[in-house]
């Protein structure tokens, strides 16, 4: 038995983001894995702390440049819950359909890398000619494609008016067709099945010791979305989380690929919802606020949690940022042992990991 | 193929160009290959000439301080393989070849295994693997060959007419290794032109500049020996060689971008559930129907 | 009529220019930069027709592109990243941060733009920049791979602190309303 | 002036038990939020079960520190390194301990590194990259090198900004 220390990373191709994992194998078998991170640790809650209020909007949009929206938006419902404002219908849906739509974004960046990690490189390709549509959508509603600052404190910097609906809905067909298009070779091949399969299991107990949030968590059959609390528009847009209960690589494939569906359906909704609907975009909020509120969203990697304390400051006394994957890596850690290595790039991927959110 | 006619110092000069030219149609088939992966991932490929714009970058760089023992372990590779290509050309013995070419694997493994690099030396213990998956299979195809000529010399097999029954199965076996040869498959060994991988570069993650263009030509003469076999079958039949090697290429690059790739266990039950299987019937039909037996 | 070695020598400056392997570094960026340059290898930008390939291995890249600011941490692997690299070799600092620390300008754990760790030859800007931009931004890099550094230097080509700045288009440009 | 619904008040002692009847409970750790506070500092912990929030709020003096609760919610070491590190909080009986290096290899803000290029420059030759070695974090009483897999070298001291390695083109 000849023990091995292989560095995967920091910086390492599987991943476009730096962390150390320092493996130990047993022949090509992990025994034990050792997280080493710190490498794109910036320190941005300290940060928040020094900014004002809406200046720390763009600064925690920058947390994670895949769902920036999902920061924005926690954020903004901290502060609004602070300042103890409600914001309009119209803001509420649109926010909604912004943060979907990063939703269906994320997933299908998340699919083109986990079939990159499989070698399927033809599908990588396919999952992000897809995803350019949806940037496109981005960059039609908001002017950006990637971090596309739409949020404001108390709702909307941006508006979609009715007369760029057919465009969207155009946008949302093509779409759809391209998601038709890649389904023979997502869930309808044997072969990406078989190579998911079995692939870094855990068993649902596991995933409620560990805390395990989002589609990773619902692929071992937890089932908990924090949509269903009703944040945004999800009051009248409710959702049921999707669950798995294979609790491998191949049942979080399954997880997000039908969560993508779901995405799109919310999207459109929510847009017939805007149509004709009146009213302003935002609520003003005060620039000095009191207490302490928790904003918790489901961000496409799972709950996204936000604490903010003001002290009648003019900016927070703190904001403290609690990332999925953050929550996440535990699975990473108990996973990994007894994996092949030639597996260990499936298993870390299967969690959707964002090192950018989980170190702030 | 021996040239009878011609004096010996022409045919010998003959022989180095055609060896020295060998990898370097390689290259040019390695730059249709990216450009047609590229089409069918509806992609704008590089230039046909890139696998050689890439070689003379590599070859022409600063280079970096190199292990002592691994740069000239490479440098034999790259002369084994070279000889084991000449060698099939100038009609010598088949078994010989094959057998120089294991050699000149084994070299690079050792090469690649001499370094510290934890991923070089993971990656050398896994292309020892794919040697034992193709190097058999080479064999295989020699004696098949064997069997239908009567000889293993090289000259005598270009000479012999195949049986029908023999060729598609010595194709298919030679497909294998050619997939093996081109890095398309098995994933994790794959030293292929493919970052995301877990091993990062494998066995090259050390070797950079001048010595990463010495493996790269090694491996082109590793293609270039599969090539230069599936050629031999063919020359009493060109278009059937011409259409065996279309049919094997296009199947493996159609199953490379619908498929995943293959990790290195599964390839080993593919490699020799496939290629082994039809290397023996291949074997057991140029027997029975070749031009005599041994 | 040119001599056998002019035609080799400008084979291989050709080969240099139409070879460039690319290493990404993130620097401590947000992923937003780092997503955008893996779209560049994607169908609709095809950044391979430029011979581009992404390689995780320093030892064998020729551009190193470097995204985010430079985090406390990360900034000794940048250096050391760099070191590995063999000339010829060029910088690309990709998005606002890399050439200032952009928004996390401050920050507890920035030091600040990637200039402070290695000689960035091009800047792109942008937050993130477009694929587009960031292909842009490879391809001035270009002509500086034909020779290293030292011989760009005795030939008085373009030298080491010669920083190609992409000018922001017209609309990239953000107008920051008056409130 | 919004407080915490559900938020219950403990002392640093009476903290794991309160955690153990949460955990009993199937309640789920979402995390702690650590904030200074007096000289001292306040931790909150919270906890889900069926969407439903609960927290548990802990006053820690100047001097004092806050028990891990890595016995009941295993993953809690990552967040209690975290608020050891950026906080200052000291946890005691930390299963894995980064101490104080998961994220940085200074201590404290006085690492910290501001101002102009040149000044940043020599800060982090002087501190980061020399330093870049001692940081190393135990787990189960061994020590596991958080450094990269080729050790970087210290860069030659250079006179400008933009150091000697550009040219050496090697590694030393």
């Amino acid at each position: 038995m000849t023990r091995t220390v292989v560095p995967f990373g920091p910086q390492h191709p599987v991943l476009a983001e730096p962390i150390q994992l320092e493996l130990t194998l047993e022949d090509e078998v992990v025994v034990d894995a050792i997280p080493g991170l710190g490498y794109v640790h910036r320190g941005i809650e300290a940060e928040a702390e020094r900014r004002p209020y809406d200046e720390d909007l763009p600064l925690l949009e920058r947390v994670c440049g895949i769902c920036s929206v999902a920061h924005a938006v926690a954020y903004a419902q901290a502060v609004e819950v602070l300042a103890g404002v409600e914001i309009p219908r119209r803001a509420r849906l649109l926010r909604t359909f912004w943060f979907e739509l990063t939703r269906v974004h994320s997933h299908l960046l998340w699919l083109g890398l986990a079939g990159d990690a499989i070698g399927f490189e033809a599908l990588f390709q396919s999952c992000w000619r897809v995803r350019e549509d949806v940037l496109d959508l981005f960059t039609a509603t908001a002017g950006n494609r990637v971090i596309i600052g739409v949020t404001a404190l108390g709702g909307c910097r941006r508006d979609i008016p009715d007369t760029l609906q057919p465009t969207i809905r155009a946008g949302l067909d093509a779409v759809e067709r391209g998601l038709a298009g890649i389904a023979p070779f997502v869930l309808g091949s044997e072969a990406v099945a078989r190579r998911l399969a079995g692939v870094g299991v855990i068993p649902r107990n596991v995933a409620l010791d560990l805390g395990l949030v989002g589609p990773t968590a619902r692929a071992s059959g937890v089932a908990m979305d924090v949509r269903r609390s009703g944040y945004a528009a999800h009051d009248e847009l409710p959702v049921e989380p999707v669950v798995e209960t294979g609790g491998d690589a191949l049942a979080r494939t399954v997880v997000r690929w039908r969560e993508i569906g779901e995405s799109m359906r919310l999207c459109r909704e929510a847009l017939d919802r805007l149509h004709r609907l009146p009213g302003p975009l935002a609520t003003r909020v005060p620039p000095v606020l009191h207490g302490e509120a928790i904003s918790r969203v489901e961000a496409p990697r799972g709950e996204l949690f936000y604490y903010v304390l003001a002290d009648g400051e003019p900016h927070p006394t703190r904001v403290r940022v609690r990332t999925p994957t953050f929550a996440n890596l535990a699975a990473v850690l108990s996973m990994l042992p007894g994996t092949q290595m030639a597996n260990v790039p499936v298993a870390l991927l299967s969690i959707d990991p964002c090192l950018s959110c989980t170190e702030r | 193929m021996s040239l009878p006619g011609l004096p010996n110092l022409l045919a010998l000069a003959a022989l180095v160009a055609a060896t020295a030219l060998a990898p370097l149609s390689v290259g040019l088939l390695l730059g249709v290959d990216r450009r047609v992966t590229a089409a069918m991932q509806l992609r704008a490929g590089p230039p046909i000439l890139q696998p050689w714009y890439d070689l003379t970058k590599l070859a022409t760089k600063t280079s970096l301080p190199v292990d002592r023992l691994a740069a000239s372990l490479l440098v034999a590779h790259v002369v084994l393989a070279a000889g084991a290509v000449a060698l099939v050309l100038a009609g010598g013995d088949l078994i010989a070849a094959v057998l120089v070419m294991g050699a000149a694997r084994v070299l690079f493994i050792l090469a690649a295994g001499a370094v510290e690099s934890p991923y070089a030396q993971l990656g050398a213990s896994r292309e020892l693997i794919l040697l034992l998956i193709s190097e058999p299979l080479l064999l295989l195809v020699a004696i098949a060959y064997g069997g239908v000529a009567g000889s293993f010399s090289a000259a005598a097999v270009a000479a012999a007419q195949a049986p029908v029954l023999t060729l598609p199965t010595l194709g298919l076996t030679l497909g294998v290794l050619l997939a093996i040869a081109l890095r398309k498959s098995p994933f994790d060994l794959a030293t292929s032109h493919h970052a995301h991988q877990e091993l990062v570069k494998g066995s090259t993650t050390e070797m950079a500049g001048f010595w990463l263009a010495l493996a790269e030509v090694g491996h082109w003469y590793e293609t270039a020996f599969v090539l230069v076999l599936i050629a031999l079958a063919s020359l009493a039949a060109p278009l059937v060689g011409i259409g065996l090697v279309a049919a094997t290429y296009t199947v493996a690059i159609v199953a490379d971008n619908t498929l995943p790739r293959a990790t290195w266990r599964s390839a080993l039950w593919i490699g020799w559930g496939i290629g082994g299987t039809a290397a023996v019937i291949a074997l057991v039909t140029g027997r029975l129907f070749g031009a005599g037996g041994l | 009529m040119r001599g056998p070695r002019a035609l080799w020598q400008a084979w291989v400056r050709r080969s240099r220019t139409k070879s460039p392997w690319i290493v990404h570094f993130d620097c401590g960026g947000c992923n937003g930069c780092d997503i955008e340059i893996l779209d560049t290898l994607m169908p609709r930008f095809s950044a391979e027709r430029f011979g581009v390939i992404n390689v995780g291995d320093p030892r064998q890249g020729d551009i190193l592109l470097v995204t985010g600011p430079a985090n406390l941490r990360n900034a000794a692997v940048l250096r050391s990243v760099y070191d590995q690299m063999a000339e010829p070799k060029a910088v690309v600092a990709v998005g606002s941060c890399a050439a200032h620390g952009g928004v996390f300008r401050g920050a507890p754990n920035i030091l600040g733009g990637v200039g402070e760790l290695v000689p960035v030859d091009v800047f792109v800007p942008g937050c993130p920049p477009t694929p587009e931009r960031i292909l842009e931004g490879v391809i001035a890099a270009l002509p500086l791979l034909a020779e290293p550094r030292t011989a760009r230097q005795a030939t008085g080509g373009p030298s080491p602190m010669s920083i190609v700045m992409l000018e922001p288009r017209e609309e990239e440009v953000v107008r920051v309303p008056a409130s | 002036m919004s407080r915490l619904p559900d938020c219950t008040t403990v002392s640093p002692e009476g903290l794991l038990d309160a955690v153990g009847a949460l955990r009993h409970d199937d309640w789920r750790l979402v995390t702690a939020s650590c904030v200074p506070h007096r000289a001292g500092w306040m931790v909150l912990y919270h906890f889900e079960r069926g969407e439903r929030l609960q927290h548990l709020r802990i006053e820690v003096p100047a001097g004092g520190s806050a028990p891990s609760i890595g016995a009941h919610y295993g993953a809690a070491f990552l967040v209690e390194n975290e608020m050891a590190e950026l906080q200052g909080l000291p946890v005691s009986g930390l299963a894995i301990d980064y101490r104080g290096r998961l994220y940085r290899d200074f201590d404290g803000p006085e690492g910290w590194v501001h101002g102009p290029r040149g000044e940043a420059i020599s800060a982090l030759e002087a501190a980061g990259l020399t330093r870049l070695d001692a940081c190393v974090p135990v787990v189960d009483g061994r020590e596991v090198r958080a450094g990269t897999t080729r050790v970087p070298e210290p860069p030659e001291p250079s006179t400008n900004g933009h150091g000697a390695a550009g040219e050496a083109g090697g590694r030393p």
